[in-house]
């Protein structure tokens, strides 16, 4: 059973419709599947509804297919930077659902636990609660959020061994791996490939039954947002 | 630290993160929001260990890297590039969300636009503007076990930020233990009770409070 | 295997094993219940490869240990030692069951006390005896893809086991895809279908299996 | 802030009080926080209700408990191997709530992750759903289950830094990590504390955000139920 594939377009052949639900890790562009996004855009594939906790910024990630018109809709906790977004969304052009980001992750890891809906203290009282149903516990207020079950999942991750068991880099890790899981199929974007064997058992942070292709991306010109940083002592 | 710091009296934005971090307790795990939240961790008082925790994933968040040594894979999550300590942990957001709306973070330091005398608080959109989304935000406010805001008492057209109702759509409800302004701290025991003035920044007479006030509270 | 396997025409434990093992396909994800379903991963044909899981929380469980190398942290969910493979990953046991109810595994093979013509099964308790639980069988039948129960015939007192309608606890309502018993094998297509018998073991005719079911299926 | 306690003993003082919740790890006897247990018993404290997916067996973990009669309820997947369990139930003197082995691991995430409620297919049309509301989502009937929120975990680690990040040995991880995150307080026993630094931050299984307080149970004599071997072939 191969899982890897040439290219960010084979992998994903066969599997773009109009219209589908996308699942998309990365925090910011920390983590993005940037090549299979680039190859989405370029499949031409139209109306997608993305949940992913950030839109990407003007041109890059997602961005990019807000360029080419290819997003009917977003579901996400934060999409500032990004003019192009807000230009469309302003117009009504694109339609967005505002999930708190706890609530998105967890509605992911739902969608891939087979959990259809759970109850949470986040966003009670607030606009997030419309048209929610409530339900009390133990004398508090809680809203019933629905697990996200998307056609597709994409997903940057570090290191893959050939079996698609997956490991993630620090803070890249993120809604990655629970974006891999809430997809009817999962395809994912590595660093590198290593062989079988060559990862701690104890250490994968997603076993490969959730992994059903894969691409080395390498090599990446990973963006940062905003770079922060300290002076040197002098020493 | 902007003009107005110098020329009011009050707190500077720095004092104001002082002032927040004297709630912080040895053995603390916080999560600081973006803006003067972040200057908190520049003053933990001294004997006292906390852990930060970055909701993108991250326990034990360590200063800006050098110069060069800048990750792109390691951020905070207001998306600056951070550096690691040796106890960090990395997880995914699922786990990280667990954590907060768990009850596990002792105590979050975040910013408002508005908050009410019962504990409500808004801070993430205003009617006609661009909204961004909440990110976390809301999360936070109703899974952390103690919520501090720290906010200029009044707006900059002078209008009270601490009111009987938010006029504001809500990030959580009655969810607020303590406000840190630049002239005064307000504190409450627990969510039934009134906020209370414990504490007057330098030069700050109650009857300042009285006037930029409209929340009801405790003298 | 028993005395009984010998004697008695249709297949042993062994080659019920075989039979559901034709089911098997090359990448699948596989969880294997206690007793005759164990035996099917002696049973996987030449050039498939399938990837077992544990609920206790592993994927690619590998052969019993060579004696003297048994773990007592690598065990299966039959409290069995087991050995690992380079590809083997372990997990907590609610990232194991996000798995199987999540829908990730494709396959699961176990045995059953009963089971209905609608796809009810019941394999976890006998009211009056003593009751030690289900275990993760329920998760098991709600969760994982494609439901292969694997079981004889009809009990020890001769009474059917493919029947109209379960007599005993569920463990599932309408989940079961596949029968595969020491006389023959049933499959329905959906969970709408109903089951049709689709093989007969050697020397076992149409007859013999209408005289030991009950259960209505299509012939 | 120091988490690491002399005894089992020590690290449970102030912590046990008649008629508490009792979240506690393990798998059979793998993983089983068997000091911290044996100290429980040795306190004296009753009325427990204990969490878990097993009841230990005759004269292991939670069984020894119930020898001295300080367990009035289990909470479990599957209490078999075990004559004195099997004894007391069919006297009446101990109530038992199944919960299948998916859902008790899921309400203790979800205890631990601040979700009172999840729904679930698991159970549905059992006796399992007795009781229990059912929700229609996109044509299919669930379960609602409830998160586990305990007085106290009781956990058994491989490796903990001196802030209690945790690491797990292969299947021992099992019920430990969501049990360690639904309870109160965590007290966690582990074969070996190692310097902070020498965990991989990327290889964290739990961090010590989790983790109040710690004790070194080495060494350990670990049982095995069913030892299953098979021979070496001639060479």
């Amino acid at each position: 059973m191969n899982k890897l594939y040439p290219s960010a377009a084979a992998a994903l052949d066969g599997l773009l419709k109009d219209g589908m639900l996308i699942a998309a890790g990365g925090f910011g562009l920390c983590g993005i599947p940037e090549r299979l996004l680039d190859a989405v855009r370029d499949s031409g594939v139209k109306d997608l509804t993305f949940a992913s906790n950030n839109a990407g910024i003007d041109n890059e990630g997602i961005g990019k297919l807000l360029r080419t018109r290819q997003v009917r809709k977003m579901i996400a906790s934060y999409v500032g930077e990004n003019k192009e977004f807000e230009r469309q969304f302003l117009a009504g052009e694109l339609e967005v659902e505002f999930s708190p980001q706890g609530t998105l992750a967890e509605r992911m890891r739902a969608g891939g636990a087979g959990i259809p809906g759970f109850y949470t203290r986040t966003g009670v009282g607030t606009q997030v609660a419309e048209g929610k149903e409530v339900k009390v516990f133990d004398g508090e207020d809680y809203i019933l959020e629905r697990g996200i079950f998307a056609d597709l999942s994409l997903v940057k991750a570090w290191k893959a061994d050939e079996t698609g068991n997956l490991v993630f880099r620090k803070t890249a890790r993120n809604f990655n791996l629970p974006a891999a899981t809430c997809g009817k199929v999962c395809v994912v974007e590595v660093e590198e490939i290593v062989p079988k064997g060559s990862l701690d058992p104890d250490c994968i942070h997603l076993p490969g039954v959730y992994v059903q292709r894969m691409i080395v991306g390498a090599p990446y010109d990973k963006k940062i947002e905003f770079v922060t940083t300290r002076k040197r002592e002098a020493a | 630290m902007t003009i107005h710091d110098h020329l009011a009296k009050g707190w500077t934005r720095d004092q104001m993160a002082a002032r927040a971090a004297r709630e912080l307790q040895d053995g603390f795990y916080v999560n600081l929001g973006i803006g003067i939240p972040t200057l908190v961790a520049n003053h933990v008082p001294e004997g006292i260990e906390v852990t930060l925790q970055s909701e993108n994933g991250m326990l034990g968040i360590g200063p800006f890297p050098y110069e060069g040594e800048e990750d792109a894979d390691l951020i905070n999550a207001g998306k600056q590039t951070i550096s690691e300590l040796p106890h960090s942990a990395y997880f995914d957001s699922a786990a990280s969300f667990a954590m907060i709306r768990g009850g596990h973070i002792d105590l979050t330091v975040l910013g408002a636009m508005e908050v009410a005398e019962n504990g409500d608080i808004a801070n993430w959109m205003i009617p006609g503007k661009m909204i961004k989304g909440m990110g976390g935000a809301m999360d936070l406010v109703a899974g952390v076990k103690k919520i501090i805001v720290v906010m200029e008492h009044v707006s900059k057209n002078g209008d009270p930020k601490f009111i009987p109702a938010c006029t504001l759509p809500l990030t959580g409800r009655n969810v607020v233990d303590m406000i840190v302004t630049d002239l005064a701290v307000f504190q409450r025991p627990d969510h039934n009770a009134p906020f209370k003035l414990i504490e007057l920044a330098p030069g700050v007479t109650k009857e300042d409070i009285r006037q930029k006030t409209t929340a009801q509270y405790i003298e």
